[in-house]
């Protein structure tokens, strides 16, 4: 049982343009993830790229688990051609996870863009009838929405451009769900997007007096809270993303 | 197989160590490998007070290697003391405590709060980090000031002083003269070199700090070069580091004259990285019939 | 779109050239790519007197880099003048001619050599050499060196003279400023880092002069700096270098603060790089909306 | 018709432990080469490795051309697991060629280990009765020695252990054969291999007033004559591998 282990691959298919999903099975036992914790891959057995490259979890899976990504830049262009069979080093899972959801609580999952890699599983996980919110610019950036739609949860999908579901931001979204809330008793937020989203997500709900976790990135070094490379400025001083994070209470972040 | 050696008066198991700053405080690393293997635990520099460091972004990949504009943040040696070294204490190691101030006072202070621990084997004094603040960067780029620092850490330790010197000088043997002439009883090198990167998008400097410090395989080169000058130039042992991957990146230090090596940004890549280098350091010894490890050090230097 | 850059008095089609040494005498490139497209061809650095250079080996491979020590074999001044000269004369693009001397006396000489020359348009002087022979290296480490060389070439040409810098020096800031008092009209940097490695079967270096000068990716953190560095300490244009093998690596040397740009290790990995650069180059410009190249120069100092 | 072009991976098979026959397909037009010659690979399209590494023509295909080559470091090992279909950079054929014999010479073609990728298209084209020794450490080490049959030249194998052919060296053998050479009129040696043996071969050679032109490696950079990083003594100074070489008149070379 080990947060170092190796991990084959067992299928790296494209989901949409410039996105994949990886499936990998471990070779050497795993530690049991969460929603929330993230892995750092092994891109290339070379010098360079250098350093590993953290995804979240996507899915727990039989044989191990899933990671959705989005081909950036040098290290998910060589993760994209990497083929079936091929061996990778994986540090994890790492860092905390998102906090369940007390039974008086009512979870609201946000996801923009990527971030849905984050929160997947969690929207999986959660045992009440959750609100997921989803939203990317049009309706080909929305993946997986199959899958989500299975879990049988409250599902509203929005796009910059109008071309599914609700024509405008997660944010716009949440902030009308929010007015009308009464039908819910205690709000809770769970969001994993682009920073400015999580920014806008966070400000809405201090302002109405919800609680909110967000799921920040930030460049890795070691993932294991070594290097004090990937530090965010919280109200309590520097915190390592990979550590005390990736998931944090909105409040504690100086945005 | 003898895989002992000596830096100054400290005697190590073997001289696989890990650099100051890539291995937290040791216990990050101790779910991965059996830290009483190692030949030292080198922790990460400490100040007398906490300090926050610099703003974020402090990390960009560059090729073969890293920029990293952290600051130095870190817990002070008070918590330090009382956290992190019973931790330590429990493992068959010996521990170096890498150290710096903002002033040749604070240094001073710093250096006997540190040797009046028990459980600390060695202090490493850090005159080189690139990250400028308060001016005491230049600590470790004029001799005349080098000089004068390690004086007077000198008189207030009795413990093996390392002095971890800067790679951004014009002489690097220069400098290290001027520490042993002060007292240093071994120096280790190269700490990282000023480097940056520029976000042709933002068009703005990608790191907080603006400048960081480059570490990695792409220094290699260049720090294997300071080593050998430096065997050259003192008397005293020389710690190697920097970019060191694989045991055979280890064995190019020994040969060019350090009596030990640190694995530093290696940690990152692979957290067995330190431990899998000495495995590689005995197979090397057993293929070439090397008897004794301490007897690799320098021997490119001959005919 | 303006493509043109001023480097002093010189005035380039576009802001790429060729590093020094990296492009023979510019006709082994000929054949790849037309030369008529670059903003300069800087050949191969030259002596009053050919030089047989250093024995092999002369390369090794390291890291995202590699080290030579090719040890400033040229034909010299006259066999070039004769020889290479013509040829390049019939492209239209500048020519930039990198020289060194042993000694100030033969620096004046080879200044006045080549000013005398038609089909020149710039001199590059090598002061920053590292692979060292008979002292002179001191030219580029020692500012009261410099300043010394530097205003003696001056009096002897005409031609816009840019002083290439060493990177090997604890503050090149002060290195640009002492060529730049001394009369220099531009600043290239940065010339290779000093390095070594040995090849841990025979236990020797692997280059025949032990050391030699690192390039490539590896090291463009810490030219990029060393730009910036330099962009803020003097008012003359800076031709930045070191590492660059993308048009995304130029971009970031311009917004550092170089005017111009010269590619190196790049032709040795991909003939056509200094021209798929410039390509680059303009598609930036198309899609930032940038209407002329030099508006970039040093922008991420703004703010 | 350029000398830098594109070269698609036909195949890429192992021959022997650590040695792989790679077939490639130009993509552009391509400038024939001559036995003797070489091109420069690109092994990966990351930055390290950096440089592209040399390779003897090994034989001209219809469709390209062929290299033959140990797996030797960092490149080769990358190069080795490159799949059918890669498409790789290439620059050459670089370098001078083997001088073809005049009508009054007898070629006589040496190769050691790997050296036989250097000569082989010699022995080829060699229209007039040719000797090849050929020799290895031992049997598994002779590659290619049914196509070499198929030329129908005198051929000899030797092995250090005897386990094929002669026991001995070349440079045994040669010596041997240059004693009884008054059945030859007047012997060419071409011969490519460790330094070793070709500093060998030129002290034999020399001491009998033989002709010999052997195939020398260096390191090498831009393998276009631009970076002066491979040059090798000879009695008229530093000539480079790639450009006055990679074949030299034994008697040049300052051993
Ligand atoms: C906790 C965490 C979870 C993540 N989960 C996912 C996920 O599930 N799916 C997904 O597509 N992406 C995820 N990311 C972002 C992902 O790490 C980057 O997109 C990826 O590292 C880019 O690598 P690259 O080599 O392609 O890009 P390059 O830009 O070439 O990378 C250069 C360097 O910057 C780092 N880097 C670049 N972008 C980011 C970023 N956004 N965050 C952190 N480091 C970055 C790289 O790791 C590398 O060190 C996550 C990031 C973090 C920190
Ligand atoms: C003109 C010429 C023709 C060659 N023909 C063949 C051939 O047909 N088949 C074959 O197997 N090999 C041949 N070689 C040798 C081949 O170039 C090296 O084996 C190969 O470059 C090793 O690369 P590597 O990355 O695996 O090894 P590494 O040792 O990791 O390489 C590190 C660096 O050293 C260089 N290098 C290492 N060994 C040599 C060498 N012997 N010669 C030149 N550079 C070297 C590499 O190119 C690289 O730059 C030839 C070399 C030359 C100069
Ligand atoms: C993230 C990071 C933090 C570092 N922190 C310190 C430090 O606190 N004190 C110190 O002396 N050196 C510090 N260093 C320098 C390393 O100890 C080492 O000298 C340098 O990284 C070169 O070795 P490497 O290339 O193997 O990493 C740090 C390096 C890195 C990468
Ligand atoms: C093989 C080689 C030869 C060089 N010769 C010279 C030279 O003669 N004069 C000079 O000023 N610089 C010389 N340089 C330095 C380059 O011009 C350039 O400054 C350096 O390589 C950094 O750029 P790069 O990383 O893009 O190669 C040489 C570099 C290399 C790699
Ligand atoms: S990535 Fe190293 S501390 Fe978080
Ligand atoms: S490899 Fe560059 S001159 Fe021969």
């Amino acid at each position: 049982m080990n947060r170092y282990f190796r991990a084959e691959i067992r299928s790296n298919r494209p989901v949409h343009i410039n996105h994949n999903l990886l499936s990998l099975a471990n070779i050497d036992p795993m530690v049991e993830p969460q929603p929330g914790q993230f892995y750092m891959l092994e891109v290339s057995k070379g010098l360079d790229p250098l350093l590993k490259r953290a995804f979240s979890l996507f899915r727990r899976t039989q044989e191990g688990f899933q990671i959705l990504y989005r081909i950036k830049g040098k290290g998910t262009s060589i993760l994209k051609d990497l083929k079936k069979g091929t061996v990778l080093h994986v540090l994890g899972p790492l860092g905390n996870f998102y906090p369940l959801p007390s039974d008086s609580e009512s979870p609201l999952v946000i996801a923009g863009g990527i971030g849905i890699a984050s929160v997947f599983s969690l929207v999986e996980k959660l045992s009440k009838k959750a609100f997921v919110f989803y939203g990317a610019r049009a309706e080909q950036e929305l993946f997986m929405t199959d899958a989500l739609e299975s879990f049988h949860r409250e599902l509203v999908l929005c796009t910059d451009d109008g071309s599914c579901g609700v024509k405008g931001t997660v944010v716009d979204v949440l902030t009308d769900f929010i007015k009308k809330r009464d039908e819910f008793h205690q709000p809770v937020i769970y969001a994993c997007g682009p920073k400015a989203m999580l920014r806008e997500i966070a400000k809405t709900a201090l302002a109405n007096g919800v609680k909110a976790y967000v799921s920040l990135e930030e460049h890795m070094a070691c993932g294991i809270g070594a290097c004090l490379g990937c530090v965010v400025k919280t109200t309590s001083g520097h915190q390592r993303v990979c550590k005390e994070g990736p998931v944090f209470d909105a409040r504690e972040i100086v945005w | 197989m003898n895989l002992e050696v000596n830096i100054g008066k400290l005697r190590l198991k073997n001289p696989v160590m890990t650099a100051s700053g890539t291995f937290g405080y040791g216990e990050e690393f101790a779910e991965f490998i059996d830290l009483s293997r190692l030949g030292a635990v080198v922790v990460k520099g400490l100040s007398i007070n906490a300090k926050e460091g610099n703003p974020p972004p402090r990390l960009v990949e560059t090729a073969s290697g890293m920029l990293n504009a952290i600051g130095l943040q870190n817990i002070g040696i008070e918590r330090f003391i009382k956290e992190k070294l019973p931790f330590l204490k429990t493992y068959d190691t010996s521990v170096i405590v890498n150290f710096f101030g903002d002033s040749v006072e604070e240094y001073e202070t710093a250096a006997a709060m540190l040797s009046s621990q028990e459980g600390i084997h060695g202090l490493e004094m850090n005159i080189s980090c690139p990250n400028k603040q308060a001016g005491w960067c230049i600590f470790g780029t004029d001799p005349k000031v080098t000089f004068e620092v390690v004086s007077a850490v000198r008189k207030r330790t009795a413990l093996p002083l390392i002095v971890k010197l800067s790679p951004n000088v014009t002489d690097i043997s220069v400098m290290a003269r001027a520490a042993v002439e002060a007292g240093a009883d071994a120096l280790s090198l190269i700490n990282t070199i000023t480097g940056m990167a520029i976000d042709i998008k933002t068009r703005r400097p990608r790191l907080g700090n603006v400048t960081g410090g480059l570490s990695g395989p792409a220094i290699k080169p260049v720090a294997l070069r300071m080593v050998y000058e430096v065997y050259k130039a003192v008397k005293v042992p020389v710690i190697g580091m920097g970019g060191i991957m694989s045991a055979d990146d280890a064995v190019e230090f020994m040969l060019a004259g350090a009596s030990g090596i640190a694995v530093g940004t290696a940690n990152f890549v692979n957290p067995l990285a330190s431990i899998e280098i000495l495995d590689g350091i005995i197979d090397y010894m057993e293929k070439q019939g090397i008897e004794a490890i301490s007897s690799l050090t320098g021997t490119a230097h001959a005919g």
